[in-house]
Protein backbone atom coordinates (compact mmCIF):
# COMPACT_ATOMS: atom_id res chain seq x y z
CA UNK A 1 0.00 0.00 0.00
CA UNK A 2 1.26 3.63 -0.96
CA UNK A 3 2.55 5.45 1.92
CA UNK A 4 0.38 8.25 2.80
CA UNK A 5 0.30 11.00 5.61
CA UNK A 6 -1.67 10.39 8.70
CA UNK A 7 -3.14 13.42 10.26
CA UNK A 8 -2.59 12.36 14.24
CA UNK A 9 -4.81 14.96 16.37
CA UNK A 10 -3.04 15.90 19.85
CA UNK A 11 -5.05 17.90 22.57
CA UNK A 12 -4.07 19.53 25.90
CA UNK A 13 -0.79 18.45 27.77
CA UNK A 14 0.15 16.77 24.76
CA UNK A 15 -0.39 19.42 22.51
CA UNK A 16 1.56 21.51 24.56
CA UNK A 17 4.62 19.69 24.88
CA UNK A 18 4.48 18.45 20.88
CA UNK A 19 4.14 22.49 20.25
CA UNK A 20 1.51 21.40 17.67
CA UNK A 21 -2.13 20.11 17.56
CA UNK A 22 -1.50 17.64 14.81
CA UNK A 23 1.26 15.32 13.88
CA UNK A 24 1.90 14.47 9.91
CA UNK A 25 3.08 10.85 9.66
CA UNK A 26 3.82 9.03 7.06
CA UNK A 27 1.26 5.80 6.77
CA UNK A 28 1.08 2.85 4.80
CA UNK A 29 -1.63 1.15 6.89
CA UNK A 30 -0.78 -1.07 9.78
CA UNK A 31 -1.94 -1.54 13.60
CA UNK A 32 -2.20 0.89 16.56
CA UNK A 33 0.52 -0.28 18.90
CA UNK A 34 2.50 0.38 15.35
CA UNK A 35 1.29 3.53 14.62
CA UNK A 36 2.22 4.83 18.35
CA UNK A 37 6.23 3.53 17.38
CA UNK A 38 5.51 6.12 14.65
CA UNK A 39 4.03 8.92 16.33
CA UNK A 40 6.86 8.37 19.28
CA UNK A 41 9.93 8.69 16.81
CA UNK A 42 8.06 11.82 15.14
CA UNK A 43 7.66 13.10 18.43
CA UNK A 44 9.98 12.31 21.33
CA UNK A 45 8.86 15.33 23.77
CA UNK A 46 5.25 12.90 23.97
CA UNK A 47 6.88 9.90 24.43
CA UNK A 48 6.07 9.54 28.09
CA UNK A 49 2.20 11.24 28.05
CA UNK A 50 2.02 8.65 24.92
CA UNK A 51 2.58 5.71 26.43
CA UNK A 52 -0.45 6.86 29.07
CA UNK A 53 -2.86 7.60 26.49
CA UNK A 54 -5.40 5.65 24.41
CA UNK A 55 -5.81 6.08 20.77
CA UNK A 56 -9.46 6.79 19.22
CA UNK A 57 -9.71 5.93 15.53
CA UNK A 58 -12.46 7.10 13.55
CA UNK A 59 -14.04 8.42 16.90
CA UNK A 60 -13.62 4.91 18.99
CA UNK A 61 -10.72 4.10 21.42
CA UNK A 62 -8.94 1.32 20.20
CA UNK A 63 -6.77 -1.52 20.88
CA UNK A 64 -3.52 -1.46 19.93
CA UNK A 65 -4.20 -4.34 17.62
CA UNK A 66 -6.81 -2.64 15.80
CA UNK A 67 -5.58 -1.95 12.38
CA UNK A 68 -5.05 1.63 11.42
CA UNK A 69 -6.29 2.41 7.59
CA UNK A 70 -4.50 5.26 5.72
CA UNK A 71 -7.80 6.81 5.61
CA UNK A 72 -8.24 7.04 9.53
CA UNK A 73 -9.29 9.65 11.83
CA UNK A 74 -6.45 9.46 14.54
CA UNK A 75 -6.44 10.86 18.15
CA UNK A 76 -4.33 10.65 20.94
CA UNK A 77 -6.40 10.40 24.17
CA UNK A 78 -4.33 11.16 27.53
CA UNK A 79 -5.34 10.71 30.81
CA UNK A 80 -8.46 12.82 30.86
CA UNK A 81 -9.01 15.29 33.79
CA UNK A 82 -13.15 16.81 32.66
CA UNK A 83 -15.85 16.90 35.50
CA UNK B 1 -39.68 6.70 26.50
CA UNK B 2 -37.16 8.37 28.53
CA UNK B 3 -35.17 11.31 27.60
CA UNK B 4 -31.79 11.76 27.37
CA UNK B 5 -29.70 15.02 26.03
CA UNK B 6 -26.17 15.45 26.43
CA UNK B 7 -24.00 18.71 25.35
CA UNK B 8 -21.51 20.33 24.81
CA UNK B 9 -21.47 24.34 25.47
CA UNK B 10 -19.42 26.85 25.53
CA UNK B 11 -20.84 29.28 27.53
CA UNK B 12 -22.56 29.45 31.09
CA UNK B 13 -24.20 26.25 32.00
CA UNK B 14 -27.65 26.77 32.98
CA UNK B 15 -28.14 24.35 35.86
CA UNK B 16 -31.95 25.46 36.68
CA UNK B 17 -32.43 24.32 33.03
CA UNK B 18 -30.44 21.28 33.24
CA UNK B 19 -32.59 20.24 36.05
CA UNK B 20 -35.80 21.38 34.34
CA UNK B 21 -34.93 19.10 31.25
CA UNK B 22 -35.79 15.91 33.32
CA UNK B 23 -39.00 16.18 34.61
CA UNK B 24 -41.47 13.50 34.07
CA UNK B 25 -44.81 12.81 35.21
CA UNK B 26 -43.36 9.36 36.19
CA UNK B 27 -40.36 10.88 38.38
CA UNK B 28 -40.45 11.39 41.97
CA UNK B 29 -36.90 11.94 42.29
CA UNK B 30 -34.72 14.24 40.51
CA UNK B 31 -30.60 14.36 41.64
CA UNK B 32 -28.28 17.51 40.26
CA UNK B 33 -24.84 17.37 40.46
CA UNK B 34 -23.19 20.56 39.38
CA UNK B 35 -19.12 20.48 39.51
CA UNK B 36 -17.81 24.15 39.54
CA UNK B 37 -14.08 25.97 40.00
CA UNK B 38 -12.94 26.00 43.48
CA UNK B 39 -10.95 28.64 43.97
CA UNK B 40 -9.68 27.46 47.08
CA UNK B 41 -7.96 24.17 47.62
CA UNK B 42 -6.95 23.44 50.93
CA UNK B 43 -4.29 26.73 50.98
CA UNK B 44 -4.17 26.63 47.09
CA UNK B 45 -5.90 29.40 44.98
CA UNK B 46 -6.72 28.50 41.46
CA UNK B 47 -7.95 31.37 39.67
CA UNK B 48 -9.46 29.32 36.75
CA UNK B 49 -9.59 26.40 35.07
CA UNK B 50 -10.16 25.87 31.14
CA UNK B 51 -11.14 22.93 28.99
CA UNK B 52 -10.67 21.35 26.07
CA UNK B 53 -12.22 18.33 24.31
CA UNK B 54 -12.16 15.99 21.59
CA UNK B 55 -15.08 17.14 20.92
CA UNK B 56 -16.93 14.58 18.73
CA UNK B 57 -15.96 11.51 20.19
CA UNK B 58 -16.63 13.29 23.44
CA UNK B 59 -19.97 13.67 22.67
CA UNK B 60 -20.39 10.24 21.19
CA UNK B 61 -19.49 9.09 24.97
CA UNK B 62 -21.22 10.99 26.83
CA UNK B 63 -24.47 10.21 24.92
CA UNK B 64 -23.45 6.54 25.37
CA UNK B 65 -22.74 6.82 29.49
CA UNK B 66 -26.16 8.85 29.76
CA UNK B 67 -27.93 6.05 27.63
CA UNK B 68 -26.29 2.88 30.10
CA UNK B 69 -27.39 5.33 32.89
CA UNK B 70 -30.64 5.38 31.69
CA UNK B 71 -30.64 1.86 30.75
CA UNK B 72 -29.24 0.15 34.33
CA UNK B 73 -31.25 2.46 36.81
CA UNK B 74 -34.71 2.74 34.90
CA UNK B 75 -34.21 6.48 35.02
CA UNK B 76 -37.10 8.60 33.55
CA UNK B 77 -35.19 11.25 31.98
CA UNK B 78 -30.83 11.95 32.29
CA UNK B 79 -29.18 14.84 31.11
CA UNK B 80 -24.95 15.83 30.84
CA UNK B 81 -23.72 19.22 30.35
CA UNK B 82 -19.64 20.16 30.24
CA UNK B 83 -19.12 23.46 29.50
CA UNK B 84 -15.59 24.00 26.96
CA UNK B 85 -13.27 26.72 27.26
CA UNK B 86 -12.75 29.18 30.42
CA UNK B 87 -14.47 28.58 33.37
CA UNK B 88 -14.29 31.09 35.97
CA UNK B 89 -13.87 29.67 39.85
CA UNK B 90 -17.35 29.68 41.12
CA UNK B 91 -19.03 28.82 38.10
CA UNK B 92 -20.19 25.21 36.48
CA UNK B 93 -18.16 23.21 34.29
CA UNK B 94 -20.30 20.29 34.42
CA UNK B 95 -24.17 19.33 34.98
CA UNK B 96 -25.47 16.18 35.36
CA UNK B 97 -29.55 15.52 36.19
CA UNK B 98 -31.41 12.63 36.50
CA UNK B 99 -34.55 11.74 37.09
CA UNK B 100 -36.80 8.13 38.59
CA UNK B 101 -39.37 6.96 40.23
CA UNK B 102 -37.55 6.71 43.40
CA UNK B 103 -34.22 8.38 45.15
CA UNK B 104 -32.06 6.00 44.96
CA UNK B 105 -32.06 5.57 41.56
CA UNK B 106 -31.69 8.97 40.58
CA UNK B 107 -28.49 9.34 43.19
CA UNK B 108 -26.64 6.21 41.77
CA UNK B 109 -26.90 6.97 37.99
CA UNK B 110 -25.61 10.52 38.55
CA UNK B 111 -22.96 9.22 41.02
CA UNK B 112 -22.11 6.85 38.42
CA UNK B 113 -22.78 9.32 35.50
CA UNK B 114 -19.79 11.37 37.17
CA UNK B 115 -17.57 8.54 38.00
CA UNK B 116 -17.86 7.81 34.43
CA UNK B 117 -17.27 11.31 33.15
CA UNK B 118 -14.27 12.00 35.03
CA UNK B 119 -12.69 8.52 33.44
CA UNK B 120 -13.59 7.82 30.59
CA UNK B 121 -14.46 10.88 27.95
CA UNK B 122 -11.88 12.83 26.60
CA UNK B 123 -12.17 16.56 27.67
CA UNK B 124 -9.15 18.19 29.91
CA UNK B 125 -8.73 21.00 32.35
CA UNK B 126 -6.14 23.18 32.37
CA UNK B 127 -5.11 24.83 35.94
CA UNK B 128 -4.46 28.93 36.40
CA UNK B 129 -2.43 29.15 39.71
CA UNK B 130 -2.38 32.12 42.16
CA UNK B 131 1.20 32.68 40.44
CA UNK B 132 -0.54 32.97 36.68
CA UNK B 133 0.80 29.54 35.88
CA UNK B 134 -1.26 27.26 34.01
CA UNK B 135 -0.64 23.70 33.85
CA UNK B 136 -2.62 20.66 31.78
CA UNK B 137 -4.11 18.40 34.40
CA UNK B 138 -3.46 14.44 33.22
CA UNK B 139 -4.25 12.47 36.25
CA UNK B 140 -0.95 9.81 36.69
CA UNK B 141 -1.46 6.23 35.89
CA UNK B 142 -2.83 4.98 32.13
CA UNK B 143 -5.71 6.65 30.36
CA UNK B 144 -8.96 4.18 31.86
CA UNK B 145 -9.60 4.30 28.24
CA UNK B 146 -6.29 2.38 27.23
CA UNK B 147 -8.32 -0.91 28.05
CA UNK B 148 -11.83 0.30 25.76
CA UNK B 149 -15.14 0.12 26.94
CA UNK B 150 -16.73 1.74 24.53
CA UNK B 151 -16.48 0.69 20.88
CA UNK B 152 -13.91 -1.83 19.65
CA UNK C 1 -17.47 28.09 58.59
CA UNK C 2 -20.10 26.10 57.16
CA UNK C 3 -23.46 27.40 56.60
CA UNK C 4 -26.48 25.67 57.30
CA UNK C 5 -30.10 26.61 56.76
CA UNK C 6 -33.36 24.43 57.35
CA UNK C 7 -36.72 25.86 55.87
CA UNK C 8 -39.84 24.64 55.87
CA UNK C 9 -42.45 26.49 53.29
CA UNK C 10 -45.98 26.77 52.42
CA UNK C 11 -45.31 27.81 49.18
CA UNK C 12 -43.31 26.75 45.57
CA UNK C 13 -39.75 25.46 46.35
CA UNK C 14 -37.35 27.83 44.33
CA UNK C 15 -35.33 24.72 43.83
CA UNK C 16 -32.50 27.20 41.78
CA UNK C 17 -32.11 29.11 45.08
CA UNK C 18 -31.96 26.35 47.02
CA UNK C 19 -28.72 25.28 44.93
CA UNK C 20 -27.27 28.59 44.56
CA UNK C 21 -27.43 29.41 48.72
CA UNK C 22 -25.12 26.79 48.99
CA UNK C 23 -22.42 28.01 46.37
CA UNK C 24 -18.87 28.55 48.54
CA UNK C 25 -15.44 28.96 47.21
CA UNK C 26 -13.82 25.70 48.93
CA UNK C 27 -16.62 23.40 47.29
CA UNK C 28 -16.37 22.06 44.30
CA UNK C 29 -19.05 19.90 44.02
CA UNK C 30 -23.07 20.55 44.30
CA UNK C 31 -25.86 17.90 44.73
CA UNK C 32 -29.42 18.89 45.06
CA UNK C 33 -32.05 16.70 45.02
CA UNK C 34 -35.92 17.53 44.32
CA UNK C 35 -38.56 15.30 45.45
CA UNK C 36 -41.86 15.98 43.70
CA UNK C 37 -45.37 14.70 43.56
CA UNK C 38 -45.57 11.70 40.72
CA UNK C 39 -48.53 12.00 39.00
CA UNK C 40 -48.47 8.34 38.01
CA UNK C 41 -46.70 5.51 39.83
CA UNK C 42 -46.94 2.52 37.20
CA UNK C 43 -50.63 2.12 36.78
CA UNK C 44 -52.09 4.46 39.16
CA UNK C 45 -52.68 8.28 39.18
CA UNK C 46 -52.04 10.65 42.22
CA UNK C 47 -53.74 14.49 41.73
CA UNK C 48 -51.92 15.26 44.10
CA UNK C 49 -50.27 15.19 47.60
CA UNK C 50 -50.45 17.59 50.98
CA UNK C 51 -48.07 17.75 53.54
CA UNK C 52 -48.36 18.11 57.47
CA UNK C 53 -45.85 18.60 60.05
CA UNK C 54 -45.41 19.17 63.69
CA UNK C 55 -43.73 22.02 62.91
CA UNK C 56 -41.43 23.28 65.52
CA UNK C 57 -40.13 19.57 65.80
CA UNK C 58 -39.71 19.23 62.21
CA UNK C 59 -37.80 22.39 62.24
CA UNK C 60 -35.80 21.55 65.14
CA UNK C 61 -34.67 17.69 63.74
CA UNK C 62 -34.30 19.30 59.88
CA UNK C 63 -31.49 21.72 61.40
CA UNK C 64 -30.11 18.83 63.99
CA UNK C 65 -29.82 16.70 60.63
CA UNK C 66 -27.80 19.08 58.49
CA UNK C 67 -25.56 20.02 61.35
CA UNK C 68 -24.65 16.23 61.71
CA UNK C 69 -24.35 16.22 57.86
CA UNK C 70 -22.02 18.96 57.96
CA UNK C 71 -20.04 17.27 60.32
CA UNK C 72 -20.21 13.82 59.30
CA UNK C 73 -19.10 14.68 55.35
CA UNK C 74 -17.10 17.62 55.85
CA UNK C 75 -19.66 19.67 53.75
CA UNK C 76 -19.25 23.47 52.85
CA UNK C 77 -22.79 24.04 53.21
CA UNK C 78 -26.19 22.53 53.13
CA UNK C 79 -30.09 23.09 53.15
CA UNK C 80 -33.06 21.69 53.10
CA UNK C 81 -36.40 23.11 52.46
CA UNK C 82 -39.73 21.07 52.76
CA UNK C 83 -43.02 22.49 51.66
CA UNK C 84 -45.98 22.35 53.40
CA UNK C 85 -50.00 22.33 52.47
CA UNK C 86 -51.14 20.84 49.24
CA UNK C 87 -48.21 20.51 46.65
CA UNK C 88 -49.44 19.45 42.68
CA UNK C 89 -48.55 17.10 40.95
CA UNK C 90 -44.87 17.82 39.79
CA UNK C 91 -43.91 20.29 42.20
CA UNK C 92 -41.41 20.22 44.40
CA UNK C 93 -42.33 18.84 48.01
CA UNK C 94 -38.75 18.63 49.41
CA UNK C 95 -34.94 19.96 48.14
CA UNK C 96 -31.90 19.22 49.67
CA UNK C 97 -28.61 21.02 48.70
CA UNK C 98 -25.05 19.99 49.54
CA UNK C 99 -21.87 21.01 48.73
CA UNK C 100 -18.27 19.99 49.65
CA UNK C 101 -15.20 20.16 48.23
CA UNK C 102 -15.17 17.06 46.24
CA UNK C 103 -18.26 14.94 45.17
CA UNK C 104 -18.30 12.06 46.99
CA UNK C 105 -19.22 13.82 50.12
CA UNK C 106 -21.79 16.17 48.61
CA UNK C 107 -23.59 13.01 47.23
CA UNK C 108 -23.11 10.99 50.33
CA UNK C 109 -24.28 13.93 52.35
CA UNK C 110 -27.82 14.54 49.84
CA UNK C 111 -28.93 10.75 49.96
CA UNK C 112 -28.10 10.41 53.57
CA UNK C 113 -30.32 13.51 54.17
CA UNK C 114 -33.25 12.38 52.48
CA UNK C 115 -33.12 8.98 53.72
CA UNK C 116 -33.20 10.56 57.54
CA UNK C 117 -35.59 12.96 56.59
CA UNK C 118 -37.89 10.09 55.24
CA UNK C 119 -37.53 8.45 58.64
CA UNK C 120 -36.94 11.10 61.43
CA UNK C 121 -38.85 14.03 61.11
CA UNK C 122 -42.74 14.68 61.70
CA UNK C 123 -43.82 15.13 58.39
CA UNK C 124 -46.74 12.96 56.46
CA UNK C 125 -48.52 13.18 53.38
CA UNK C 126 -51.54 12.92 52.09
CA UNK C 127 -52.36 11.23 48.73
CA UNK C 128 -55.35 11.92 46.83
CA UNK C 129 -56.31 9.35 44.36
CA UNK C 130 -57.83 9.15 41.08
CA UNK C 131 -61.28 9.33 42.37
CA UNK C 132 -60.34 11.81 44.71
CA UNK C 133 -60.12 9.83 47.86
CA UNK C 134 -57.73 11.20 50.59
CA UNK C 135 -55.50 8.82 52.57
CA UNK C 136 -53.07 9.64 55.41
CA UNK C 137 -49.94 7.68 54.23
CA UNK C 138 -48.21 6.09 57.78
CA UNK C 139 -46.12 3.40 56.42
CA UNK C 140 -46.27 0.02 58.86
CA UNK C 141 -43.96 -1.19 61.24
CA UNK C 142 -43.56 1.52 64.20
CA UNK C 143 -42.11 4.85 64.25
CA UNK C 144 -38.61 5.26 63.24
CA UNK C 145 -38.46 7.90 66.14
CA UNK C 146 -39.95 5.34 68.91
CA UNK C 147 -36.16 4.57 69.66
CA UNK C 148 -35.42 8.81 70.14
CA UNK C 149 -31.78 9.47 68.22
CA UNK C 150 -32.11 12.90 69.12
CA UNK C 151 -32.85 14.67 71.97
CA UNK C 152 -33.79 12.31 75.64
CA UNK D 1 -49.72 16.73 92.57
CA UNK D 2 -53.11 18.34 91.45
CA UNK D 3 -54.50 16.40 88.27
CA UNK D 4 -54.48 19.04 85.93
CA UNK D 5 -55.42 19.02 81.88
CA UNK D 6 -52.74 17.95 79.41
CA UNK D 7 -53.25 19.19 75.40
CA UNK D 8 -52.07 16.45 73.32
CA UNK D 9 -51.67 17.16 69.72
CA UNK D 10 -52.45 14.84 66.63
CA UNK D 11 -51.31 14.88 63.57
CA UNK D 12 -52.78 13.41 60.10
CA UNK D 13 -54.21 10.51 60.24
CA UNK D 14 -54.21 10.10 63.94
CA UNK D 15 -56.44 13.78 63.82
CA UNK D 16 -58.22 11.99 61.52
CA UNK D 17 -59.02 8.77 63.10
CA UNK D 18 -59.67 11.07 66.36
CA UNK D 19 -61.84 13.64 64.76
CA UNK D 20 -59.76 16.17 66.66
CA UNK D 21 -55.86 17.64 66.18
CA UNK D 22 -55.98 17.81 70.46
CA UNK D 23 -56.96 15.32 73.07
CA UNK D 24 -57.94 16.95 77.19
CA UNK D 25 -55.80 13.93 79.36
CA UNK D 26 -56.98 14.53 82.43
CA UNK D 27 -53.12 14.16 84.09
CA UNK D 28 -51.12 14.54 87.19
CA UNK D 29 -47.47 13.28 86.13
CA UNK D 30 -46.69 10.33 84.91
CA UNK D 31 -44.26 8.54 82.44
CA UNK D 32 -44.59 8.75 78.81
CA UNK D 33 -45.82 5.36 79.22
CA UNK D 34 -48.77 5.69 81.40
CA UNK D 35 -49.45 8.60 79.56
CA UNK D 36 -49.90 6.19 76.34
CA UNK D 37 -52.37 4.17 78.45
CA UNK D 38 -54.22 7.75 79.03
CA UNK D 39 -54.40 8.55 75.71
CA UNK D 40 -55.42 5.06 74.32
CA UNK D 41 -58.17 4.71 77.47
CA UNK D 42 -59.58 8.50 76.76
CA UNK D 43 -59.56 7.76 72.08
CA UNK D 44 -59.85 3.97 71.44
CA UNK D 45 -59.84 5.25 67.93
CA UNK D 46 -55.92 5.93 67.62
CA UNK D 47 -55.31 2.83 69.65
CA UNK D 48 -53.31 0.97 66.72
CA UNK D 49 -51.86 3.89 65.41
CA UNK D 50 -50.54 4.79 68.70
CA UNK D 51 -49.00 1.52 69.40
CA UNK D 52 -46.89 2.85 66.36
CA UNK D 53 -46.61 6.13 67.53
CA UNK D 54 -43.96 8.14 69.03
CA UNK D 55 -44.35 10.58 71.70
CA UNK D 56 -42.63 14.00 71.98
CA UNK D 57 -42.06 15.76 75.19
CA UNK D 58 -41.47 19.92 74.49
CA UNK D 59 -39.78 19.15 71.18
CA UNK D 60 -37.86 16.31 71.35
CA UNK D 61 -39.07 12.22 71.16
CA UNK D 62 -39.20 10.55 74.30
CA UNK D 63 -38.92 7.40 76.00
CA UNK D 64 -41.56 5.62 77.78
CA UNK D 65 -39.71 6.26 80.95
CA UNK D 66 -39.60 9.76 80.43
CA UNK D 67 -41.47 11.84 83.23
CA UNK D 68 -44.34 14.05 81.44
CA UNK D 69 -44.35 17.04 83.84
CA UNK D 70 -48.10 18.32 83.77
CA UNK D 71 -46.91 21.57 81.64
CA UNK D 72 -45.70 19.00 79.08
CA UNK D 73 -46.15 20.00 75.00
CA UNK D 74 -47.16 16.53 74.72
CA UNK D 75 -47.50 15.49 70.72
CA UNK D 76 -48.13 12.16 69.07
CA UNK D 77 -45.86 11.42 66.64
CA UNK D 78 -47.22 8.62 63.98
CA UNK D 79 -45.43 7.15 61.34
CA UNK D 80 -43.72 9.84 59.33
CA UNK D 81 -44.01 10.26 55.65
CA UNK D 82 -42.39 13.21 54.18
CA UNK D 83 -40.02 14.10 51.94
Amino acid sequence: MAATTLRVHLFAGMAEAAGARHLAIAWSGGTVGELRSAVAAACPAIVALLARSAIAIDGRYATDASAVPVTADVAVIPPVSGG
Amino acid sequence: MAVVACRLVHEEIDTAAVLASVADAAAGAHVLFVGTTRGVTGDVVTLGLEYEAHEPLAQALLGNLADEAVRTYALTSCAVVHRLGAVPVGSASVAVATSAPHRREAFAAAEWLMERIKCDVPIWKREEAADGSRTWVHPDGPSAAVVPEHGS
